[in-house]
């Protein structure tokens, strides 16, 4: 059967036996930081072009149809137009910082993309503490945005970038938690020992109520860490007109722009791996006839199936609530969310003990 | 309270006022020195309670101008005109907007588009026109503006 | 245990209104075609149907004969808010040898004009009326001052 | 991209103005206006951050320019500058007559220009002392009505909108439109109609004006539910809107507050019902009051509104009587001498018509009361202690429409 991972292993043994091991590992980063900034801006379009179909279609519109059958090249006309456009650097700016935040915070998104599995056998690094890995390194990316927000001098800016560090250091904590939720039933931290231990069955069928109410706090939390309504205060534009990203324009705003997207796609990606199952068919125990149909789809449709569904919903929440205002932000993390995923995690922790899930 | 109650009652508190009658509503007239212990007590006194302004304006009659107010009582529902002359060379005139917290702004739209000045207002500065508007004030009738009005 | 108890009914009061819009929201999104918000302008310019009151400049209509019916009475230029409305008259002189005053010049500014429709309803003969057509939008400013009454046409015969 | 470009204009702008964040503000730039009612909330101006929120922004939906006093996300000041859009009505209307300056008025508050028409045409009859035949008056009620509901949609939108849910926006103005086409087959525009004439209505109603705002009425009815569904009930915006913005019975008296903004703060203040005018006396319809005061009570009260129009719409959309749709008046009109003042409720408030007239054909002098100056003036006091999002909210509950403000 045709899959990525026979791809993969190909190219790999290939080069392995081709080249010297030295020079076969640098021609394998070379292709796969090609096959990142490839999938990076693939994301970007594809993401944001649903984006405006879903909103359309919950607004009751067409949405974008002038620029190639149904409306499919209009990101492509659209990210051409923002390439050439002037970028602009503001007077009186912190010109260092200010060109330097953009980066940070697209490369910050690039390197997450490492350890995600995006099919049977398919993965960049497999990292033994992936899951570790994508909630430290996601964490940086705050520091390019008040990077902006400072360097911006625009107080518009400053107070963007200020909401977004206070709402990203305190989200950290719930999505973390319930992160470990499954750490600890899975008992690993290696993103293919996690997907493996569901092959029996997703973790939010096998793990009862307790799971369930970890997934709902992570998508809260993963809402709220990638900046995106209803929890966009650092960029509501009614309040602020853009957040932290108001005085760039041009190539820079496309990369803080395309970054939000792919965070959403990282989360997204990291929930359906960890609560879903990643590429892992649906299973259900005693039907045989219908597991084995299931497993004909190939399993980076399963990923990206299960990631596009979690996109989708997030999405839901952006074109159906008002935003938050500040203190009820921080008062929903500190009040609601983090109690509530601590007694979530102890409970978890107590039925991974006894064996209770199934 | 009926016009003629409310006359005689004005008429107490204010003897020098004169009185219009015929319009809308009952008219006063009063010398524009009496306004802040009358407005006080149009305000404060328990028959009368003219808690509501709805209307502040200027009138410019070219010899002079005359201040009008529009109250009301939001619990009695009677309503009177007051108006105040004012010399057109220097116009003053007690501010209310202690009393009417509204007539705040519309004291400041007055002062700017009529040129009356309002003693012990707050916060007398340009409110519609830009910062730094010299010369003459718009709704005056002399007022002219030789680039943007059109004659028709 | 109040407090718990109230803790917990908020969580529940907030998934349930929250669930509630996005319902709403979701409903919209599986029948997006059924209630469409949209006209395809300008694809649709030939089926756009405008009423016939809609008041999108004044026009001067002719008949075969390249006659209108406007006297030159000025009715509309003292009743433009605007100056909108410039009329020149002249004299004609009927066979009978009077002098007769008509209209020379109808002069239209459309930059000047709100679509107020006064002139029209102070029109004593229903000379003007008011064309359903809406794109105006020209290079110069000058292109935009028009002469309702076309070349060589003159006063229909029987209006006073 | 290099900084040294234009050296010159460089050190210059930094020298002039300094744009780094949490200096000092100059006190005679910045005067403190006086809060008579609370001192304790009067804000200390050293090392505080000011923002601009307009003339260019999209929570102001127009020209509005407040400049606002922070203390963090706190907002401690608000201090409106006007002027933006100033067109000197008044000072047009002295020059226009009596028939011709009714058109300007429908641009001051556009999105109840029947209104604004409305009460100029009132003020003219009221001195002409002519009586507007029966059937012009339930015509003029109607498109009044119908004005509300499309002006009250469109603000559910942009309050929605402003507290950052962008979906219901959308949804009004799907409803929006239906009144829009009513509005263009029987008044010939959809925004600014001049459709009151003194005397009566310029045109007659089209012949499908009355099917179509029945379909209308029927559609609207199951729409303004899902309206509460999306927005009322939503938890995040009762968080947003309740609490915050109160403001009491006696001050909103005093800063001039009406319609609906007053009225949620428990003040009777509906022209309709106070001073009843064409036949609003013979209609069924409650005056909405809400006594909460905050923004909520506020956005309940139009709400509720709306569906007090529908019912208004619903008794005399089949109830036309037939006759005359307009007096007979003079080709010229002269008020007499004197003063002349109508008032009405638009959809915002209270708007007052004051005509000074000497006889002529033209008015001497005319004021135009608009509600927006007035609720306006009290978004400061409101506004004092909450945050940037909250302020933002509150000048949504207020429905400004910014040249109704500037005239």
């Amino acid at each position: 059967m045709w899959s990525l991972e026979n791809i993969s292993h190909t190219v790999d043994s290939w080069l392995y036996n081709r080249f010297d091991p030295t020079i076969a590992m640098l021609i394998e980063f070379a292709i796969i930081a090609v096959a990142v900034i490839g999938l990076f801006a693939m994301l970007g379009l594809v993401l944001i072009m649903m984006e405006r179909k879903v909103s359309a279609w919950m607004q009751v519109r067409l949405g974008p149809n002038r620029v190639g059958p149904g409306g499919m090249f209009q990101t492509v006309a659209d990210t051409l137009k923002l390439i050439v456009k002037e970028g602009m650097t503001p007077n009186n700016v912190d010109r260092f910082l200010f060109n330097l935040a953009p980066f940070i915070v697209m490369i910050v998104s690039m390197v997450v993309l490492a350890p995600l599995m995006f099919a049977k056998g398919f993965q960049i690094w497999d990292i033994n503490i992936g899951v570790l890995f994508i909630i430290a390194v996601s964490s940086v990316s705050v520091i390019g945005i008040l990077m902006a927000g400072w360097a911006s001098n625009n107080k518009y800016s400053l107070i963007g970038a200020m909401r977004s560090g206070a709402q990203i250091v305190s989200y950290e904590l719930s999505a973390g938690l319930s992160v470990l939720c499954i750490v600890v039933l899975a008992g690993s931290l290696r993103i293919s020992d996690i997907i493996n231990s569901q092959a029996d069955g997703w973790w939010i069928f096998k793990g009862h109520v307790p799971v369930i109410i970890a997934f709902i706090t992570f998508i809260i939390a993963v809402t709220a860490e990638t900046n995106r309504a209803p929890f966009d205060l650092a960029e509501a534009e009614s309040e602020l007109t853009a957040g932290f990203h108001t005085e760039y324009s041009g190539m820079k705003f496309a990369l803080f722009f395309l970054s939000e997207y792919v965070n959403v796609f990282i989360v997204c990606a990291l929930g359906a791996t960890l609560f879903l199952g990643g590429w892992m068919p649906l299973h259900f125990g005693s039907l045989t006839g219908f597991n084995h149909a299931m497993d004909y789809i190939p399993s980076f449709i399963w990923f990206f199936g299960k990631t596009f569904f979690l996109i989708f919903i997030i999405m839901w929440f952006r074109w159906t609530f008002p935003r938050l205002r500040i203190d009820q932000l921080l008062n929903l993390e500190w009040k609601y969310l983090l109690p509530i995923s601590m007694v979530n995690l102890l409970i978890v922790t107590i039925m991974a003990i006894l064996k209770w899930h199934f | 309270m009926t016009n003629e109650e409310l006359k005689k009652r004005i008429s107490e508190i204010l003897p020098g006022a004169s009185f219009e009658e015929g319009g809308q509503w009952l008219n006063i007239n009063m010398e524009a020195k009496d306004w802040r212990s009358f407005s006080n007590s149009l305000r404060d006194l328990p028959e009368l309670n003219f808690d509501y302004l709805f209307c502040l304006t200027c009138v410019d009659w070219k010899t002079h101008l005359t201040m009008v107010y529009h109250l009301e009582s939001t619990t009695y529902r009677h309503t009177i005109v007051v108006k105040s002359k004012l010399d057109r060379n220097a116009a003053e005139i007690e501010t209310v907007s202690n009393i009417w917290r509204t007539a705040e702004f519309h004291e400041r739209e007055v002062y700017e588009l009529f040129g009356v000045n309002f003693l012990n207002h707050p916060d007398l500065r340009l409110l519609i026109l830009p910062d730094g508007w010299e010369g003459k004030n718009p709704l005056r009738k002399d007022f002219e503006d030789p680039v943007n009005m059109i004659k028709l | 245990m109040a407090f718990l108890k109230n803790y917990i009914k908020d969580i529940f009061g907030a998934v349930r209104s929250s669930l509630k819009g996005m319902r709403l929201t979701g409903y919209y999104a599986l029948h997006h075609r059924k209630e469409p918000l949209h006209e395809n302008v300008p694809d649709n310019r030939d089926e756009l149907n405008f009423p016939e009151r809609f008041r999108g400049e004044v026009v001067m209509p002719h008949d075969e004969n390249n006659e209108h019916a406007c006297t030159g009475c000025t009715a509309c230029e003292l009743a433009c808010p605007n100056a909108t409305i410039k009329i020149i008259t002249k004299f004609d002189i009927s066979p009978e040898g009077k002098k007769k005053k008509a209209l020379d010049t109808f002069v239209y500014h459309l930059e000047l004009c709100t679509m107020c429709n006064l002139c029209i309803v102070a029109c004593p003969t229903d000379a003007i009326k008011m064309a359903q057509t809406f794109e105006h939008s020209v290079f110069d400013r000058n292109k935009l001052t028009k002469v309702l009454n076309k070349p060589g046409s003159k006063i229909r015969e029987g209006i006073e | 991209m290099s900084p040294m470009i234009i050296p010159e204009m460089g050190y210059k702008r930094k020298k002039e103005l300094d744009c780094k964040v949490g200096y000092k503000i100059k006190n005679e730039l910045y005067r403190e206006t006086q809060i008579i009612s609370d001192p304790s909330k009067s804000p200390d101006i050293e090392g505080d951050l000011v923002i601009n929120i307009g003339p260019q922004h999209p929570a102001t939906h127009g020209v509005l320019h407040l400049v606002i006093t922070l203390n963090g996300e706190t907002v401690k000041k608000v201090e409106p500058h006007l002027g933006y859009i100033h067109r000197s009505i008044e000072k047009m209307c002295e020059s226009l007559s009596y028939r011709q300056f009714i058109y300007v008025t429908s641009r001051m508050d556009y999105l109840s220009a029947h209104m604004n028409n409305h009460g100029c045409s009132m003020c003219v009859e009221k001195g002409l002392q002519i009586e507007v035949p029966p059937r012009a008056q339930v015509i003029r009620v109607l498109m009044d009505e119908l004005t509300r509901l499309a002006s009250h949609q469109l603000w559910w939108g942009a309050m929605a909108m402003d507290v950052g849910a962008l979906t219901p926006f959308f949804l009004a103005f799907r409803e929006r439109e239906m009144i829009n086409d009513i509005m263009e087959e029987t008044c010939g525009a959809r925004l600014t109609m001049n459709y009151m004439v003194p005397g009566g209505v310029m045109t007659d109603i089209h012949p499908n004006f009355q099917r179509k705002v029945k379909e209308f009425i029927v559609h609207f009815k199951n729409k303004i539910d899902e309206y509460d569904e999306l927005v009322t009930g939503n938890i995040i915006f009762q968080n947003r809107t309740k609490g915050v913005g109160y403001i009491s019975r006696e001050d909103a008296i005093s800063y001039g507050m009406t319609g609906g903004s007053a009225r949620g703060s428990g003040v009777s203040c509906d022209i309709r019902k106070l001073y009843p005018y064409e036949v609003y006396d013979k209609v069924q319809f409650n005056e909405i009051i809400e006594m909460g005061g905050d923004s909520f009570a506020r956005y309940m009260v139009r709400m509720k509104e709306m569906r007090e129009s529908i019912s208004i719409i619903d008794q005399l959309i089949d109830n036309i009587p037939e006759g005359e749709f307009q007096a007979k008046t003079k080709a010229v009109l002269k008020l007499p001498k004197g003063e002349f003042y109508s008032r009405i409720e638009t959809a915002r408030g209270e708007f007052g018509v004051y005509i000074v007239s000497e006889g002529g054909t033209t008015p001497y002098r005319i004021k135009f009361r608009s509600p927006g100056f007035s609720n306006l003036s009290a978004l400061d006091h409101m506004a004092r202690g909450s945050k940037i999002g909250d302020m933002v909210a509150m000048m949504a509950t207020l429905d400004l429409v910014i040249p109704d403000i500037d005239r």
